[in-house]
């Protein structure tokens, strides 16, 4: 498999041409953050209602951009929808693991096959890795969603 | 290479002066299409610039020595060629700066706040490169003057239908002569006296045209031009502006330290003379000499025969690209070639110009996606980005066939 | 070379990386003493930018394609080891710049003109290069602030007497690490914690000193830290500001342009982080390669070698041309090697400096005459101008005793 | 002759040791201009007294520099002193074609041998022109004449 392939898998293709949880909530109850990348203009808007317990209730993702970032976008929002936030921190370090992104000030640990196994779609954006450039567009709605959680706890 | 290469193959020929040309990318030949935000350079300038470093190399003025002479002589010897080449009357009123954005900057703080306060107004387009805004945009919020802008209108052409109400009582009219995401040449015969008439200067942001046709700054008219050596051949780390001598003169400093002054006290400083006043500090020496190389290199070849090329180049990948991919792909500006520059911003029917960019790169093409530092002119076009493939003397229709193809295959690798 | 040469063997074993040290002037082998002004380079700093300019160019940023993918690595490579050679906590403090007059203007624009008004007042001294006065003047000019100085005292140092009342109720110190004139290396161990102590910032021209010395911006304690890459084998065209992170954060930007924002529109600006913010256009792309290259040559040889290297050899000159010359010659600045950079300013009793660097270019000596950008300071040491030898890394002691002859020569010659 | 044995002729090193006409005038009646060479910090003051007929009846430098600005000064003095202001920029002009700098706007002419031999001492400096930077030490006293006369006249 090519590099390009590898890029483009069909899996990322299906999320980019049919993404999941695209649109808006209304805010409040919402919360909204937007995210931008100034190389490119790809756009994440991420809009999620977060419950007493930290369940993520509902989220939707709205923007525009190329296909690693929407397609980044919809697994990211499939992955963490219904699930509680500490669960989606943890998909976050994952995925940016996948990405050779390191936590601020912490070592770079490379995911396990397990943990990598646990990102379900998530892990077809694996490819991304070989071109330095697109990382942004893969990791854009992740610090989008990073922001909005943040937000939401605050 | 001859001065008299009119025809598409010896241009062809060009290419083997430029190393970089002679490279692969995933074991493909590399086509090279983004000269419009830096081109490549021949073996000539890199030869030159070697040379100064190792035989010629001194920091420049002040120094009696043979090297320290050597230097500056080749220093200044790049300011009288460059003036020569944009047809400056006085080459003093050539002024090194590290690109073309430092130039505007230098207008805009020299210049611009000294002359704009409350109640003035200066013209801008929408279709400037950020070099060409943001610079401005700093001096009206600390000076409070207004902004008013030139919109695009049709065909990729600016609309001049209102020119008259925007010029009056404008103070400057900061303009780019060929826009770097349509390719438009902007008809400055006819903007630069109507802006005079209102009792405007003009500052021309000339870094996609000097380096594709011939410019005179005499003829234009114009009272500041900017522009970049990276892009015509030179090295990296060099920019020009030409400015009318008596408005240099009338203007403060911009930069201030070694080599702009005529004397210094700790009560205060007296500038030197033009240019010095505005090169604060060692200037981009052995940059200098690589862009006297690479004019050299220009004229060699001539500037109308280069900017012929072009035309029949562009005119032929228009062509070729409705060809091959019919509907499914936008080319946005002029449609007329001779109207404009080798720059096309490329939309691919449901592919993002990332995506564009990627595919193409797994063909060795190199294109650019993206805004290309143009959000206000993007967002008139409403779009969010585009593929822009741009051509230089070293491209020919092989490269164009290249890119159609490329294109094709990224269009059915994303419309399945 | 090996990472531990330290013998004067090795370090003049290094004059064949040089090529521009192989050649002759006036039938003569070139003995280069001018380094202060402007250093010479080793092959692997020119091979490091030929190989960019062959393989690997393109503009950086914004760019997917492979060569602007690899462009882009280089450049912020060179960041990284910028960053890492001079102790920075954070790479993204490290700036790039076209000179350190530009690093020292952006930080007198963006930081003083906001920080900065009437009844504020910074702190300098009359040992300052003109790139480290020049843009404060301006500054104050417009408003209003005061400068106060730090005077020259014994033996080329600064007269520190005053120092507790200069700083009362100061909001910067600007200092030079090293002067370039008389090679004096100032307390920066005592004066940044007093500058602390008092509330002032501390902004240090360190352009004398990175290329000679360890530098260590953390361990030093500075805000902005200023050199240029020219000056430590690395190309022209390249400097560097350093500065802490919580500040430059703060800071509006300096110059506007493509790369510094995060958005555009007609309405305005947002400007991007930090250090995009203050790279405005394309930046000194290949340069930054060179300077880290030339990073790469001095850390092989270490910075402490270099030092040691430099200190054994002005203890070597001053003894050489007191033995030489005696009273016929007078060597401004510390008489203690250790406390000194390897510059030497001249005088040659009955011959001005003019002459003085006349007759020894025909000896094949490059020294520098002139007030070395240093105006007030050559005002206060009560001359016109001087000779200036200067040393580093490739220089060895039979480039001390020819400089001795040649000057022995010019005495003889006006002493008739 | 070496270039700069040529350079530094006996005669020029004898102005630079005992310069002619060196001194102040009281101004007025005096004219006065300074002069400066931004690059090596040399200084030239030329005081004269011009009379009704145009005649400098008395002329004084002041200053300091090198050899060939000062020895440049001290000839030119010599030079000009009781001549005609048309004698004095006659002989500038001559001067500075030796040192190959035309009128502005007007195209280079060589002085011809009589010219040059009408400078007398001056001639001496003709070995300058093979060291450009210090051509501007070697007309700066010139440069200052000029200006003094101007003002003298206006
Ligand atoms: C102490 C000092 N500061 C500032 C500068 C200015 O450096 P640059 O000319 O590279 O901007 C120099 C060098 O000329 C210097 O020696
Ligand atoms: C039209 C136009 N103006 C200004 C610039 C800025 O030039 P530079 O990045 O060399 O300062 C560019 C190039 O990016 C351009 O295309």
């Amino acid at each position: 498999m090519s590099d390009i392939e590898d890029l483009y898998r069909e899996i990322i293709l299906d999320h980019y041409r049919s993404p999941r949880n695209a649109g808006e909530l209304e805010t409040p109850p919402a919360t909204k953050a937007e995210g931008f990348n100034p190389l490119c203009g790809d756009e994440i808007v991420v809009y999620l209602i977060l419950d007493d317990a930290g369940i993520i209730t509902d989220l939707k993702v709205g923007g525009q951009g190329c296909s690693i970032s929407q397609s980044s976008a919809s697994m990211m929002s499939a992955a963490v929808k219904g699930k509680t936030v500490e669960h989606a921190r943890e998909v976050m370090k994952t995925f940016k693991g996948l990405m050779s992104i390191a936590e601020t000030g912490a070592e770079l640990t490379e995911p396990t096959p397990d943990e990598i196994r646990k990102l379900g779609d998530l892990a077809a954006l694996r490819g991304v890795v070989k071109f330095p450039t697109r990382i942004k567009c893969a990791t854009l709605s992740w610090n989008t969603l990073d922001e909005a959680l943040n937000e939401a706890q605050a | 290479m001859t001065a008299t290469a009119t025809t598409a193959t010896t241009f062809a020929a060009l290419k083997k002066d430029f190393p970089i040309l002679q490279t692969q990318r995933h074991g493909k030949p590399l086509t090279f299409l983004d000269s419009a935000a830096s081109s490549q350079r021949p073996t000539q300038v890199l030869d030159a610039m070697n040379l100064a470093y190792t035989t010629a190399y001194a920091n420049v003025h002040r120094g009696v020595y043979g090297l320290a002479e050597a230097a500056t002589n080749a220093y200044e010897t790049a300011r009288l060629k460059t003036a020569r080449f944009i047809g400056a009357p006085d080459s003093s009123e050539v002024i090194f700066t590290k690109n073309a954005t430092e130039a505007l900057n230098l207008v805009a703080y020299s210049w611009g706040r000294t002359n704009l306060g409350p109640g003035d107004a200066i013209v801008l387009t929408t279709m400037e490169h950020h070099a060409n805004i943001v610079p401005w945009q700093m001096a009206a919020a600390e000076k409070g003057f207004e902004i008013r802008w030139i919109h695009l209108g049709q065909d990729g052409q600016l609309d001049l239908s209102t020119l008259d109400r925007l010029l009056d009582g404008a103070k400057m009219l900061s303009i780019t002569s060929m826009s770097n995401v349509l390719g438009t040449i902007n008809p400055l015969e006819h903007l630069i006296p109507a802006a005079h008439a209102a009792g405007a200067l003009v500052c021309v942001d000339a870094c996609q045209s000097v380096p594709h046709m011939p410019t005179n700054v005499a003829d234009m008219g114009a009272d500041f031009v900017a522009f970049s050596g990276h892009k015509m051949l030179g090295p990296s780390g060099i920019g020009v502006l030409w400015g009318r001598m008596e408005l240099l003169e009338a203007m403060p400093p911009f930069l201030g330290g070694g080599g702009m002054i005529s004397n210094v006290t700790i009560e205060g400083f007296m500038p030197d003379a033009v240019p010095s006043k505005f090169e604060a500090g060692t200037p981009p020496i052995v940059e200098a000499v690589g862009l006297a190389a690479a004019i050299d290199y220009l004229e060699a070849i001539g500037m109308e025969n280069i900017r012929q090329h072009e035309i029949e180049l562009t005119a032929y990948a228009l062509r070729k690209l409705r060809e091959e991919l019919g509907d499914n792909v936008t080319i946005h500006g002029p449609s007329e070639p001779a109207q404009r520059g080798g720059v096309l911003s490329i939309e691919l029917k449901d592919v993002h110009a990332h995506d564009v960019s990627q595919i193409l790169d797994s063909h060795g093409v190199a294109v650019r996606p993206g805004h290309h530092c143009a959000k206000p002119l993007m967002k008139e076009m409403g779009v969010n980005a585009t593929a822009r493939a741009s051509f230089y003397l070293y491209n020919d229709t092989n490269d164009v066939d290249t890119l159609a193809a490329a294109l094709s295959d990224a269009h059915s690798f994303f419309a399945i």
